[in-house]
């Protein structure tokens, strides 16, 4: 099984305007499960559709295994790709939908009937074979656009938000089918979304873009908690990360944070920096280095707590507290951070401290 | 929820009663060309005229049609039809399709082309076009008389109107699932280009059997004449037979709308499309 | 990797290409000989002719002469033997006039008897082979096949990745087409030169010898080679280009080939049926053409000179652009006619029908039909506005409401066919959209004016370029309900052509407003498509 | 090889004339069914006569489509071998070089040009030449109707009365009939098309064209037509002829209202007794035909529209063209084609046989406006049918606009002579 290799990939669709995609290299080794995230409009769709080869890139080459692909036609590149409307050919049915690919292939119809079949059943949908895409919900259409994606076998499998049009419950269900299928298929997934939890329930490799540039690649675990930079640290996690502005300088001979938070780090001296605190690293309670903040807003959720606090100079945070806990509106509470989870980010949003990878 | 019933079938009710109405009207001056074609030779020049014949006069009928070979008109329409609905289709569509679905070198210096060619006064280019089809032999001929009609800028343009106006996805996806370029055209674009491929055929039909002028020109012997020359035969410079030509003109109808009840529910029931953006 | 395939495809391609030229050039190149050896023979005949007249010599009457190349001959007494069957035969024979195959080919050219009353004879004449024009035939099939050969290695360095050496090969193949091309256009230049000597002999009194009485090979078919060969360099020109430029990746050239290929039938039928005759009528519109005479003298730009001055040209400007107003009315009408007739409803079909049927009724019966419904005393519009308490009107003796009573009765015949388009694209529109906007809470208004009709622009602008278009076309309708009265108002603009072309046979003059109104129209599509994408854009 | 080539050559060219091939000949003509019908039996006739020819007959219904079908043909070096050819376009034809001479030859297929009427034939003929053999032509005359005269008591019109007669007769036979205030039956009536009124300028002693027919001022600007031209269109201001409009004078309100007696009097040719013959046979038409109304000292003129077989010079048969042309434009052909009532016989002695045997009255009636009629200007002037189009627009700009005679005869006297100088 080929990996996906993206070398300097760069999209550009107006000859005057700015890039859609910029100069991208990404590598998602064989058998991974990467997912490709970010905000709507950050040229994630593009990406993808340059390794499908549905979009020409301006420059930029894409390997698939140790092949290049770039001038590849999409049907010479062995791969399979579930779109976010499932793109079903309405004037076939289930079967034939299924199907289709293999006939294009001149697949012996014996032998692509028995397959489609076997993906089928695998799937659940053996008994909708015969039906309309028309007549189908919308959960049976993902599986249907799923078994044509698989059935051909192919050595690369790009989604492109799969589950977006699916509602919550199935949504939650298939995303854990889905990672079960790739274990067992042991095919290199490209999957692009704009939900950072499916990127991090799914992913074995993570890649965080913004704005045609990819941020970070990682395993989504690092991605949460050595995000390199500000925008991967706010795009991951809910509630998002708290950002608090201050510098960062010398205080008492000792390297300091300096904001509505103090906190002792390990960074370059800064003019204007700013602190990532995860809101379950922001602690309520009295501590050596507490700050005074006013409680806003206590949103309870059972297993745990969140807790708005805001500071003198307005800035507001969020908290993360384990279980039940009450607090009135308007309590001065004092707040701190474990100084072992605290990040800093510098002017430009790149991670200061504790230090990019 | 009964109110609203009420009211939205009431609203049911007279958008029925407005289309009846709307395609009464439009039937009117139809319904006075059946009435003629009933009619005797002088009834016709009675002043005011009568709305309705004294007495239906259905032999017109007989006596038009038998007047010139009207069986041997039909056919050779049918045939100019037939050539126009496959070659206008089939090319309409293939060109529509690149238009509005290709980025290719020369792409909108092309279609300004096609477009251009819309613009010339085709009784213009009558002289040239003899002339060529003359060149290449199809003077009398069926090819002859096909030939000028095969491809219309109009099909093209409309087709391409249309594919544009219908998502891509389905043709990426059998892109990715392996299909050349013809093949997505012909599995899958033309598939769900039906209503609009079923307009074009009508009107190409249409077209072709209301072609009047070509037909005349590049046809010499009565027997490779078409059906809308026979009706015009019948209003010559001095001597106009009305009834007859009535008779002939409503009965040339009748193809033209026949093929109209059999297209119409292709552009009248779309196919159903899932998951649009 | 699967670049060699591509490479051998673009070799196999070039080559055909070429090679289709080179057949092209050295068929044409045949053909063109030919006519310039019936030019010759036609010419020598006229001057045997002579001779005969005078009776200064009296050739045998025997086929045998016939037999040797290069000599004239009469074959009087064989073709009077069966007279009659050998006139009509000869006259078909002379059709295609060259006589033999390959090397090896005769003339045949038809001289009457001497009282002038039947073609009696006829005069033959071998061609020089391998002589004057045929060696500029060799030349243009030569630079075809150098041309092949460049085109081909052209294509395989380009496909290779090598720009400059492609470069280099494509300009070499360039060369040598339009070296064909030239070759093959200065000999069919001589050869009307000499075509045209022969018969301005003939009409110039020596009426017993006509070579007009059977039609020269027809000079069409060397114009029409002449223009294929022409765009054949063209394709060849812009094909070198587009496959040396290094700008785009081959994902382009492949989209750009399979695009050309979805176009090719339709752009060969439209080049040869199509931008031919408009060439043809360019031409024309410098020229004074009365249809009748073969003379067509140069006249510069006279003729649009006159249209210019002419003050009912500015009139039937006027009243075409006045009359397109009834496309946007149309429109609306035919939009309300769709929604309306695309409900379910017992009979619907019926109903459409109904509304489509005037499309397709014939002008003549329509001409009939609408006379009386415009009638002054009795017409049923008169009848109409009068039980609604207003004055009738005299729709057609009025120059103010004659333009108006056409177009309604354009509007009348255009409906149906709107409406049509517009269930089509109806049909486009995917309910899902509805219902999610009923979900949202969206009146009907509101659903049709932000899903049915933002869905309906491409419809709604194929139907309106083409409603304006057909508007400025407008014809067949004015004559034959008004012929452009009363006091010209409903002279349209290609009436005034129809009438200039074929009542007055001034072919030059209609050719010249024909062009003038391919500009218009032309300049019209182009500012409408520009102002209906912006809003496209803006509404995007 | 040469040799044998030649061989190959000469035995195809001799030996295609032994063989069965039909000859075909082309035969054209803008006919309808009904009157290319009665064509038929000469064409049979000549096809009995010639075995091995066969005719394919083209008949073009209207004249507009057989003018471009024709020119069409001619253009691209294939006309028909036989043609029908109209007056208005003799001159352009002549003048193009299309047309074959048929003076030498009629002689020997058995026609004497003299049996022609000379002014029908003059206008296909130029000097001893002669490119075309009339089948027939008509005179514009006055039609009215019998029945409306004795009912307003107004005495029948006889040949060469006054314009002052005709207008009193008018005044008299309009009436009110159902008393709404506008008149429904009307005495006259004013056409547009110019066939129509260019006797009334003739039989008034005006005319369109100077004589020599270069120039138009001079002539329609002269008091005798502008005073013809303000007489006609009076009509329309003292109410005796219902306004005109600009529908088709085929299908316009003008026959149907002379068809349903309620016109009394309207201007046209033969060519009006065709649609109504049934009619006229049984007594349900009563008409009688007279004399364009004349202005003194002026003589009634009327100018005679005719058509005629013609052979194209460049035929591949011209004997064959040429019988076929005199076939149809024979005795014989012409005395069956009277039958259909379209228009008088060209040859004087199958036309007065016909109107000794008529027994409508009507023909005796066009034989005598035949010594008044002139070829129509357009069988002299190859421009002609740009002027003729022109000449509505009088009619439109002082009925329909109001304008003065004088200023619109003036205009269009500009306007026309700036197409004859061209």
């Amino acid at each position: 099984m080929p990996g996906i290799t993206l070398d300097r990939l760069s999209k550009r669709f107006d000859a005057g305007g700015s890039p859609a995609v910029a100069a991208l290299s990404l590598e998602i080794p064989e058998g991974q499960f990467g997912v490709l995230v970010g905000p709507s409009g950050c040229g994630k769709t593009t990406v993808l559709r340059m390794v499908a080869g549905l979009e020409a890139p301006s420059s930029g080459r894409v390997f698939i295994g140790r092949h290049e692909v770039t001038e590849l036609p999409p049907r010479d590149r062995d791969i399979a790709m579930v779109f976010q409307n499932y793109a079903l050919y309405p004037h076939l049915n289930v079967s034939e939908n299924i199907g289709f690919g293999l006939r294009m292939r001149r697949v012996a119809a014996a032998d692509a009937a028995r397959r489609v079949r076997m993906v089928a059943e695998s799937l659940g949908i053996g008994q909708l074979l015969a039906r309309m895409p028309a007549h189908l919900s919308g959960g049976q259409r993902q599986r249907v656009a799923l078994a044509r994606a698989i059935v051909r076998e192919p050595a690369v499998f790009l989604f492109d938000e799969p589950l977006s049009n699916l509602d919550a419950q199935i949504r939650a269900q298939t995303r854990a089918e889905l990672v079960r299928l790739q274990r067992q298929l042991g095919t290199t997934v490209l999957y692009v979304t704009h939900d950072q939890v499916e990127a991090m329930t799914m992913a074995t490799r993570v890649a965080v873009m913004n704005a045609g540039r990819l941020e970070q690649v990682a395993a989504p675990l690092e991605v949460y908690q050595a995000p390199a930079s500000l925008f991967v640290a706010s795009f991951v996690g809910s509630p998002s990360i708290n950002r608090l502005p201050g510098r960062v300088s010398d205080v008492d001979g000792t390297r300091r944070f300096v904001g509505p938070l103090a906190v002792a780090v390990g960074a370059p001296l800064l003019e204007a920096a700013i602190l990532g605190v995860r809101p379950e690293h922001l602690v309520i309670g009295e501590t050596a280095e507490a700050t005074k903040a006013t409680v806003v807003l206590v949103e309870s959720l059972g297993p745990e707590t969140l807790v708005h606090v805001r500071f003198d100079g307005s800035e507001e945070a969020v908290a993360r507290v384990a279980g039940a806990y009450s607090l009135p509106i308007g309590a001065v509470v004092p707040v701190s951070v474990d100084p072992r989870h605290a990040l800093v980010f510098d002017g430009m949003g790149q991670l200061a401290w504790p230090g990019t990878r | 929820m009964p109110r609203k019933t009420a009211a939205s079938g009431l609203l049911q009710l007279g958008a029925s009663a407005a289309a009846v109405a709307f395609a009464l009207v439009m039937l009117l001056p139809f319904l006075w060309m059946l009435s003629t074609s009933l009619m005797n030779e002088f009834e016709v020049f009675s002043y005011p005229p009568p709305l309705v014949p004294a007495s239906p006069r259905w032999q017109n009928y007989p006596e038009a049609l038998s007047a010139m070979p009207f069986g041997r008109f039909f056919v050779n329409s049918a045939v100019l039809a037939l050539f126009t609905v496959v070659g206008q289709v089939a090319t309409g569509a293939a060109a529509g399709y690149a238009f509005a679905r290709f980025q290719f070198a020369g792409r909108s210096a092309l279609f300004a082309g096609y477009l251009g060619a819309l613009m010339v006064p085709a009784i213009v280019l009558l002289i040239p076009r003899f002339l060529i089809v003359d060149a290449l032999g199809g003077v009398d001929t069926v090819a002859g008389l096909v030939s000028t009609e095969l491809v219309s800028a109009w099909s093209v343009f409309m087709m391409r109107q249309f594919f544009l106006a219908l998502p891509r996805d389905m043709e990426d996806a059998a892109r990715i699932d392996g299909a050349s370029e013809w093949a997505v055209f012909w599995h899958i674009a033309l598939p769900l280009a039906r209503p609009a491929l079923a307009t074009l055929a009508l009107f190409a039909f249409i077209d072709a059997w209301k072609s009047f002028l070509w037909p005349l020109v590049v046809t010499r012997s009565m027997e490779q004449r078409v059906v809308e020359v026979g009706v015009a035969s019948f209003h010559g410079l001095y001597y106009a037979n009305w009834p007859y030509q009535m008779a002939a003109a409503v009965t040339a109808l009748v193809p033209i709308i026949v093929v109209f009840l059999l297209t119409q529910r292709y552009f009248t029931r779309g196919i159903a499309l899932t998951g649009f953006k | 990797m699967s670049l060699p395939p591509i490479r051998l495809v673009a070799s196999i391609v070039a080559a055909g290409v070429c090679a289709l030229y080179a057949v092209v050039t050295v068929t044409l190149g045949q053909h063109v000989t030919a006519r310039v050896a019936y030019a010759r023979a036609a010419h020598e005949a006229l001057s045997v002719a002579r001779i005969a007249r005078t009776g200064t010599v009296r050739p045998p009457l025997t086929v045998a002469p016939l037999l040797s190349m290069g000599s004239v001959v009469r074959v009087r007494t064989e073709l009077e033997r069966t007279y009659g069957r050998a006139v009509g035969r000869i006259g078909v024979v002379d059709r295609t006039l060259i006589l033999g195959s390959g090397r090896h080919r005769a003339v045949v050219v038809p001289y009457k008897d001497a009282d002038e009353w039947d073609i009696a004879g006829a005069v033959a004449l071998g061609a020089d082979v391998l002589r004057g024009v045929w060696t500029l035939s060799l030349i243009a099939g030569l630079a075809a096949m150098l041309a092949c050969a460049q085109g081909v290695l052209a294509a395989r360095r380009l496909a290779a990745g090598d720009a400059a050496g492609g470069h280099l090969s494509a300009a070499g193949a360039c060369v040598a087409l339009l070296l064909g091309s030239s070759v093959v256009i200065v000999r069919a230049r001589l050869e009307i030169l000499v075509a045209s000597t022969a018969i301005g002999a003939a009409s110039d009194g020596i009426r017993r010898l006509d070579p007009t009485a059977v039609p020269l090979p027809s000079q069409a078919l060397a114009t029409i080679g002449i223009f294929l060969v022409a765009l054949a360099a063209v394709a060849a020109v812009l094909a070198s280009v587009w496959m040396s430029s290094a700008r785009r990746g081959w994902t382009h050239r492949r989209e750009t080939w399979t695009a050309w290929t979805f176009l090719a039938p339709s752009a060969l039928h439209m080049t040869v049926f199509t931008v031919i005759p408009l060439l043809f009528t360019l031409w024309v519109s410098f020229h004074d053409w009365d249809l009748l005479r073969d003379r067509k003298p140069f006249v510069g730009l006279a003729n649009y000179r006159e249209m210019i001055a002419d003050p009912v040209f500015w009139t039937a400007l006027k009243n075409t652009a006045i009359y397109a107003l009834y496309v946007p009315v149309t429109m609306l009408l035919a939009l309300g006619a769709a929604l309306l007739l695309n409900r379910p409803m017992r009979g619907i079909r019926v109903l459409r029908a109904m509304v489509f049927i005037p499309t397709v009724v014939s002008f003549a019966a329509i001409a009939i039909v609408w006379q009386w419904m415009f009638n002054a005393d009795y017409g049923l519009l008169n009848y109409i506005l009068r039980s609604v308490g207003l004055n009738g009107v005299d729709w057609l003796g009025n120059p103010s409401t004659a333009l108006l009573a056409v177009m309604i009765v354009s509007a009348w015949i255009q409906i149906g066919y709107q409406m049509i388009v517009y269930l089509a694209g109806l049909q486009g529109i995917p309910t899902t959209l509805y219902e999610a906007a009923t979900l949202d809470g969206a009146s009907r208004w509101q659903r049709f004016t932000r899903i049915t009709v933002p869905l309906l622009r491409p419809t709604s602008v194929y139907l309106f370029v083409t409603g304006v278009i057909w508007s400025f076309q407008v014809f067949t309708l004015v004559y034959v309900m008004t012929e452009g009265g009363p006091v010209h108002s409903t002279d349209v603009l290609v009436y005034r052509i129809y009438q200039n072309a074929w009542e007055f046979r001034r072919m030059g003059y209609a050719s010249a407003m024909s062009w003038f109104l391919f500009a218009l129209l032309l300049a019209l599509t182009i500012t409408q498509w520009r102002i209906l994408n912006r809003r496209v854009e803006h509404a995007a | 090889m040469a040799r044998h080539a030649l061989i190959v050559a000469a035995a195809l060219l001799l030996g295609a004339c032994s063989t069965d091939d039909v000859i075909v000949l082309r035969m054209t003509s803008w006919q309808s069914p009904e009157e290319n019908a009665l064509d038929l039996p000469a064409v049979r006739a000549f096809e009995r006569a010639h075995p091995g020819v066969r005719v394919v007959n083209e008949p073009v219904p209207n004249q507009a489509e057989y003018r471009e079908k024709v020119i069409t043909n001619i253009v691209s070096g294939a006309p028909p071998d036989v043609l029908l050819l109209d007056g208005i376009d003799v001159p352009a034809f002549v003048e193009g070089e299309v047309l074959l001479d048929l003076a030498p030859f009629v002689g020997r297929v058995g026609i004497d040009l003299s049996w022609f009427y000379p002014n029908v034939l003059a206008m296909f003929s130029r000097g001893a030449r002669t490119y075309a053999l009339p089948k027939g032509f008509s005179p514009v005359v006055m039609y009215y109707n019998r029945a409306m005269f004795d009912r307003a008591g107004v005495p029948h019109p006889v040949d060469g009365w006054t314009q002052e007669e005709f207008l009193s007769a008018a005044r008299a036979l309009t009436r009110d009939a159902d008393g709404d205030g506008r008149p429904d039956e009307w005495g006259a009536v004013v056409a547009r098309p110019f066939y129509a009124w260019q006797s009334w300028i003739w039989s008034a002693g005006g005319d369109v064209l100077t004589p020599d027919g270069t120039r138009a001022s001079g002539a329609l600007d002269t008091p005798a037509t502008d005073s013809a031209l303000t007489a006609l269109t009076n009509l329309v201001r003292y109410n005796v002829a219902p306004r005109p409009n600009a529908f088709r004078a085929v299908s316009g309100n003008e026959t149907r209202l002379f068809y349903s007696g309620k016109l009394a009097m309207l201007p046209s040719g033969h060519w009006l007794i065709p649609n109504i013959k049934r009619q006229l046979a049984q007594g349900k038409l009563r008409l009688g035909v007279t004399s364009t109304p004349r202005v003194p000292p002026a003589e009634p003129a009327t100018p005679l529209f005719a058509s005629a077989w013609a052979v194209p010079r460049n035929t591949a048969h011209r004997k064959l063209a040429v019988e076929l042309a005199a076939a149809l434009a024979g005795p014989e052909a012409q005395r069956t084609r009277l039958e259909a009532g379209l228009e008088l016989s060209a040859i004087p002695a199958v036309q007065e046989e016909f109107a000794r045997r008529d027994t409508l009255g009507l023909e005796p009636s066009f034989l005598r406006q035949v010594p008044t009629g002139r070829p129509p200007w357009g069988a002299a002037i190859a421009r002609y049918r740009e002027v003729e189009a022109l000449l509505p627009e009088i009619i439109d700009r002082v009925v329909i606009s109001g304008e003065s005679v004088s200023v619109v005869t003036a205009d269009v006297a500009r306007r026309i002579d700036a197409i004859l100088a061209r």
